[in-house]
């Protein structure tokens, strides 16, 4: 079993799980001091095939695999795009690549914001904190391509500076629509920054929310869950209507390692997209 | 099948025909315990042995294992499937921690590399000649076991009974040449041994039964004796080790000379290791060590359950002989949550 | 990418860490095809002032060796410490148990006054420097140092447990130490080592340094159970885990 | 022709530990020649006081990575002879056998990776990875099987995990010793192969005589490594192990840093070619015949030989070890550690290091804590004989250009073989 340029890898199904396809980066640009995003594309024929909220194993041989969500939107086929943080082995070696060069995929894996089924029709709020904005960004995007399938859209992004801001491009689009509402923050004032100040937190004052169905999708550190619920509640936002989309340390994607156990759960097999309701009684969720 | 007959020296002859061609593996003595170790000739089995240090998962899933192999960056190739081998004397509680372990990685995502290990093991059982100071398998229904394995040795007398149960096990036992049936006497002798055997390993009684576990569990996770017991705990891991239903692992690159070609390897990992539920920049979910402590009696009696209706436990015992602090006994833990 | 050039320096210690890297044998030529050995006075006498990486054996138990120390961090982006003496101090360390003083008292009181003899308390490379990178151990294990060696070259951080010593031990299926009367430190040390000591049948005795989270008061109230004495697993821990006698550091 | 010279080699490269040489001359007069020792002092014998019985042979073990299998083998009998603790026959024998693996191990490292480089007329051993690949690759070789035996029966090669007062913690299997005997007879041949290449260059030994004594082991019946009393190439008067202080008169001299050692004159010498000179009868017939191949002779004061002495040793060591090896066939090995008790007592112990004679003393209390230590350290018995021999050195050397000076005097200094991170011991420290 081989997965080179010359014979097109098998896919995960029958084959060795643990075996990546190639891929090739298209593109390759820093957004902060410390993400960069990345376009890449399968060698071979095949679409990536994910949906908004997966994640996909990106190896860099010698480095390591680490999983990264895939933040474009698959309404957008021919390519698929990430955002990456540098961290350690893998993120660091990402960083220092180049258009052309070659990286590993497996995926994609995990659960997916329901945007085909029960999210029809419901006006979505978004909220991202940091990084969070990423796999975020590939349900907005397709919510967008979309833009009839779905009702109201209003998007809350925070992050801790300034300069932590990602996809300042787009977000500056998405402020000129008329069609949805962008609120965004920062932790702290930041120089050249005449936006909001304060924690995410802060910007749900700032909501009004029309009365109809509302789903919520969120993401953002692992302290930010529990605050955002709570303003989530007081807007009587159901908790079967908050998706959550959670990280772990993960090894394999594939439901064997164990690391990504929240209790009972696998965050690669019944996550990383979490019904907000089905965490409450897990007490290392949220 | 018909169960067959053979005595001692004639299994010993079968061992080392076996050898001449294939790889064997068997209970040997390493000091004053034992280990499974690929033969180099019969009579070095230590078939009477108690138990053994690591149990034969590590046959099935190498503490140290490559996935695959690189070149540059572009080139993957998965590791090629190893040998078929003979998996020789595993005692019924380790058969049930291998039939779960089965399920585990022949589920949704078929792992590749377990099975290949799996499907070039032929699986031969015997039922305990001894039983080890802390084993409690008798009451975690696995001092017994009726599948799971391709063939299964008895010793009762001065002979041991063969019974095959898989084409696999039959063909084995054919390599032995024409056998006698077992005779309806020693057929009962070994109703008696399972019998015997079930009482015996309970060198710890669980004053429950095991399916009363899950619920037990869900009435205790605030319980004072996670933090109790955690506070000798080294998160050495030892527990998790020795465990031969505990398969989590971690998986690392490495490099040769060349820094373009190398392996993809995993190795074993535990849960009671601090790192292992914490993530890049810092952040670890179970930072405790009574988190991690009390997530292992979860996973093994409570969420893994859940998932498939068994207990990952087999009562073997590993646990508490390995561990220094000696803090490590799930019976220990189960009965104080049960208030006795 | 041009080889990275390597200069190896030591200190106070046995040189047994520079000799593990000799004993690389043949992998020696093939390091020497990866990275560019500058210096070494050990083995060679080519000498340079220009390098990537430094490598420092030894602990530091003199002021001008701290100056010294100074001066190679001044000039090395990248600084590893080779070895217990350059990581914690080593066993150097046993020398600060007893008080300069009388340490000076019982020198200066034969033969006083030679200068040399003057030492500082004994202080681990990372106590006088910011160092990048730790290979442990008394000595390194050779397969340990050439791995950091690759992933150094190769731009990548090398995983370095954090977990104790009888993972591996129990992988290896060493008798444990415990059960043969003995007080071993596998518990509270970082493995890396492969468990070598108890492989031989000998109890760990600590030389990589604590393990993350090292539960020293664990192991305190653990010792009964096997009849040993507190007096007695401070003498063990004495030896490179806990020099100071200030408990075991998380560090 | 009037010369003047102005030398400070600091540090002394290709030895072990810090080393530094100063030459001063003018006019043709030898104003300094002077060998110093600035490495720090570890203070080791403060170290093992208070350290238990049991913890004596790891921490002294650390006084030297190069020789850690002598300190330890030192360490365990000193702490034997304190503690009343007699091993059995079997365990002492694998005890030589372990410490040749070292002595080969340690002589292979000096002459093929620090020696040979002088006499190619290498600056060190990786540029002739170049220039002779062959030649190289046969001292991996065999440094790598003195390293795998020492492995076998240390357990490690450096800082041993199997020597401990009593016996060992692990003894080799029937078939692993098997497997080392054909291991070590196929040795013989590389050895001899490298022995050949240094007799090609032997012409590069600058010859240098200067009458001196010298100090080694001397045990009736064999070439002496690890029992026996303490000779002099002086007398025929010989003093036991325990009587080492009287052997090694420490003394300090304004002259150096360092501690001498004098027993009968103001210096002695220890090493391979002290032990050459005392026990030469003894020697193997193949260690025999290579000491005839390189003209050591009779009796060689020529301190630059001791490299060659070492070479010889090698031979001694690959014969002995087969000899040892073939009356340990077939035996069990089971009786190799006999249990110890803690007991008051003093012990000492002498044994042949790579680099000479090396000694230790414990004295422990009745729970076998450690009370006070003596450790004397063969490079700091030579530190005196080597000054004398650049004294006498330097006047005949100062027609030459300074780089061949300096050339000279490091190889003499590289042929002692210095250990001075282990010599980095050089005061006494009594506890009282
Ligand atoms: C579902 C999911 C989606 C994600 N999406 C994104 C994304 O879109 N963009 C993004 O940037 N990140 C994303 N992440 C996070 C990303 O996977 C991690 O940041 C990444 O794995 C770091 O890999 P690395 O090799 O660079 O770091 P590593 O070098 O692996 O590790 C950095 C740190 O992690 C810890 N660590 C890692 N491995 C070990 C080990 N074996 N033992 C001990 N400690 C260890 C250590 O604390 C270390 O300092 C996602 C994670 C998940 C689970
Ligand atoms: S329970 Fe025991 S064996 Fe398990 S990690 Fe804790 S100390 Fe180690
Ligand atoms: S938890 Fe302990 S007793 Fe149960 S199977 Fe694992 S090692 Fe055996
Ligand atoms: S011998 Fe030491 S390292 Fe090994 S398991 Fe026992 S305590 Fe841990």
């Amino acid at each position: 079993m081989e997965g080179t340029l010359d014979s097109p890898a098998r896919t995960s199904g029958g084959g060795d799980i643990y075996l990546p396809r190639p891929a090739t980066l298209l593109s390759v640009s820093a957004m902060t001091a410390s993400d960069a995003f990345f376009e890449l594309a399968l060698d071979g024929p095949e679409d990536l095939g994910h949906l908004p909220g997966q994640f996909v194993e990106v190896s860099v041989p010698g480095m390591g695999e680490a999983p990264i969500s895939v933040c474009s939107s698959p309404t957008r086929k021919g390519s698929f795009q990430m955002l990456v943080r540098r961290i350690g082995s893998v993120t660091q070696a990402l960083h220092r690549k180049s258009p052309g060069d070659k990286v590993g995929i497996r995926g994609p894996f995990g659960t997916s914001f329901p945007m085909e089924g029960e999210l029809k029709g419901k006006n979505l709020l978004f909220v991202a904190g940091g990084i969070g904005l990423a796999p975020l960004r590939s349900a907005i995007q397709y919510a967008l391509d979309r833009r009839g399938d779905f009702g109201r859209i209003a998007i809350l992004a925070g992050t801790r500076s300034a300069a932590e801001r990602l996809f300042t491009g787009e977000l500056l689009e998405w402020k000129r629509r008329n069609d949805l509402t962008l609120l965004e923050t920062v932790d702290q004032p930041s120089p050249g920054w005449a936006g909001q100040v304060g924690l995410i937190t802060g910007l749900f004052g700032m909501l009004r929310l029309e009365p109809g169905p509302w789903a919520a999708l969120v993401c953002g550190p692992p302290v930010m869950y529990r605050f955002v619920l709570r303003e989530l509640r007081r807007l009587q936002v159901p908790s079967r209507e908050v998706h959550v989309s959670l990280e772990r340390r993960m090894k394999c994607g594939v439901g064997k390692c164990g690391h990504c156990q929240i209790n009972g759960l696998y965050v690669c097999q019944q996550g990383p997209v979490f019904r907000a309701g089905d965490l409450f009684d897990l007490k290392e969720a949220l | 099948m018909t169960v067959k007959q053979m005595d001692p020296a004639s299994l010993n002859g079968w061992v080392d025909g076996l050898l001449l061609n294939r790889t064997v593996i068997g209970p040997v003595q390493k000091g004053d315990k034992f280990v499974f170790e690929s033969l180099s000739r019969a009579s070095d089995l230590r078939l009477d042995y108690d138990t053994t240090l690591l149990p034969p998962k590590k046959f099935l899933l190498p503490s140290r294992e490559i996935l695959l192999t690189f070149r540059g960056d572009s080139h993957y190739a998965s590791q090629a499937p190893p040998d078929p081998f003979v998996l020789l004397g595993v005692h019924p509680y380790d058969v049930a921690a291998i039939r779960q372990m089965d399920r585990v990685f022949s589920e949704k995502q078929v792992d590749t590399h377990y099975m290949a290990r799996r499907g070039a093991c032929t699986l031969v059982a015997l039922d305990a000649q001894a039983v080890s100071p802390n084993n409690f398998a008798g009451c975690m229904g696995t001092a017994t076991v009726r599948e799971g394995w391709d063939l299964l040795f008895s010793r009762v007398g001065g002979a041991y009974l063969a019974e095959a149960a898989t084409e696999k096990g039959e063909s084995l036992l054919r390599s032995a040449g024409l056998l006698a049936d077992a005779a309806p006497g020693q057929l009962e002798e070994r109703d008696r041994l399972w019998e015997s055997n079930r009482q015996a390993m309970r060198r710890h009684v669980l004053h429950c039964s095991p399916q009363d576990l899950p619920g037990l569990l869900s009435r205790n996770y605030d319980h004072p004796l996670w933090q109790e017991r955690a506070e000798r705990c080294f998160s050495c891991g030892a527990c998790n080790v020795v465990c031969p239903t505990c398969y989590c692992f971690d998986v690392q690159d490495e490099v040769d000379w060349s820094l373009e070609c190398g392996s993809r390897c995993r190795a074993w990992d535990g849960c009671l290791l601090r790192d292992f539920a914490s993530v890049a920049g810092g952040h670890n979910f179970r930072r405790h060590s009574a988190e991690r402590y009390r997530h292992r009696y979860y996973r093994k009696a409570k969420y893994l359950p859940e998932m498939t209706g068994e207990i990952a436990c087999v009562g073997c015992g590993r646990c508490v002989d390995a561990c220094v602090a000696r803090t490590a006994n799930p019976v220990e833990v189960y009965n104080t949550l049960l208030g006795d | 990418m041009p080889r990275p050039r390597v200069a190896i320096f030591d200190f106070a210690g046995c040189e047994g860490c520079q000799l593990q890297i000799v004993n690389l044998e043949e992998a020696l030529l093939d390091l020497l095809r990866v990275v560019d050995v500058v210096e070494w006075r050990e083995a060679m006498s080519e000498q340079s002032d220009v390098f990537d990486i430094a490598v420092v054996e030894g602990a530091i138990t003199r002021l001008e060796d701290e100056e010294r120390l100074k001066r190679i961090r001044q000039k090395a982006p990248v600084l590893v410490a080779l070895g217990s003496c350059a990581s914690s101090g080593g066993l150097n360390k046993l020398k600060n148990r007893m008080a300069m003083s009388e340490a000076r008292r019982l020198v200066y009181g034969r033969d006083g006054g030679v200068s040399r003899l003057d030492t500082a308390p004994v202080k681990a490379v990372s106590e006088v420097v910011k160092v990048d990178y730790l290979v442990r151990g008394c000595p390194i294990d050779r397969r340990e140092f050439s791995y950091v060696v690759r992933c150094l070259a190769l731009g990548r951080e090398p995983f370095i447990p954090g977990y104790p010593v009888c993972v591996e031990c129990r992988i290896r299926e060493n008798a444990c130490r415990w059960q043969e009367g003995e007080i071993c430190l596998g518990p509270l040390t970082r493995a890396g080592c492969g468990a070598a000591c108890p492989a031989q049948g000998a109890a760990c005795l600590g030389c990589r340094g604590t393990c993350d989270d090292a539960n020293l008061e664990g192991m305190a109230s653990v010792l009964a159970q096997y009849g040993k004495s507190r007096e007695e697993l401070e003498s063990r821990l004495a030896v490179f885990l806990d020099p100071d006698g200030k408990g075991v550091s998380h560090a | 022709m009037p010369r003047t010279v102005h030398l400070d080699i600091h540090p002394v490269t290709r030895v072990e530990g810090h080393g530094q040489l100063v030459v001063r001359a003018s006019d043709g007069r030898v104003e300094r020649a002077e060998w110093l020792v600035p490495e720090a002092p570890r203070f080791f014998e403060a170290m093992v006081r208070a350290r238990r019985w049991d913890e004596i042979q790891p921490v002294v073990s650390r006084v030297c990575g190069i020789c850690s299998i002598s300190h330890s083998l030192a360490a365990v009998k000193a702490v034997e002879e304190a503690l009343g603790v007699a091993i059995s026959d079997d365990a002492r024998m694998l005890r030589v056998l372990t410490h040749y693996s070292e002595l080969l191990q340690s002589h292979v490292l000096h002459v093929g990776y620090l020696v040979a480089p002088d006499l190619m007329g290498a600056p060190s051993v990786v540029p002739l990875a170049q220039t002779n690949l062959d030649l190289v690759k046969k001292v991996v070789g065999l440094h790598r099987a003195a390293n795998e035996w020492s492995d076998l029966l240390a357990g490690r090669t450096t800082h041993p995990l199997t020597l401990v007062p009593g016996g060992f913690t692990r003894v080799p299997a029937p078939r692993e010793l098997e497997g080392l005997r054909r291991r070590l007879a196929g040795l013989v041949p590389m050895a001899t192969e490298l022995a050949e290449a240094v007799l090609a260059v032997a012409g590069a030994v600058p010859s240098f005589h200067r009458d001196t004594e010298y100090v080694a082991l001397r045990q009736a019946g064999e070439y002496a490594f690890t029992r026996g009393d303490i000779a002099s190439s002086d007398t025929d008067e010989s003093r036991p192990a325990g009587e080492f202080e009287s052997v090694a008169n420490e003394y300090v001299t304004p002259q150096s840093t360092a501690k001498w050692t004098r027993w009968h004159r103001d210096s002695y010498a220890v090493g391979a070619l002290a032990r050459y000179n005392l026990n030469r009868a003894e020697l193997l017939p193949l260690a025999s015949k290579w000491a005839g191949m390189f003209g050591l002779g009779g009796h060689c004061d020529n301190p630059y030989m001791n490299s060659v002495a070492q070479l010889v040793e090698c031979a001694q060591i690959l014969e002995d070890s087969q000899r040892i090896l073939d009356s340990l066939a077939g035996r069990d090995l089971k009786d190799t550690r006999v249990e110890v008790h803690p007991a008051a007592g003093e012990g000492a112990s002498a044994v042949e290091a790579p680099r000479g004679i090396l000694f230790h003393r414990y004295a422990f209390d009745e729970k076998g804590v450690c009370q006070s230590a003596n450790l004397c350290i063969p490079t700091n018995q030579n530190h005196g004989n080597l000054q004398k021999d650049i004294e006498s050195l330097v006047p005949g050397l100062l027609h030459l250009g300074q780089d061949e000076i300096r050339l000279r005097l490091e190889m003499l200094v590289r042929a002692y073989d210095p250990c001075i991170s282990c010599s980095t011991h050089f005061l006494k420290v009594r506890f009282i």
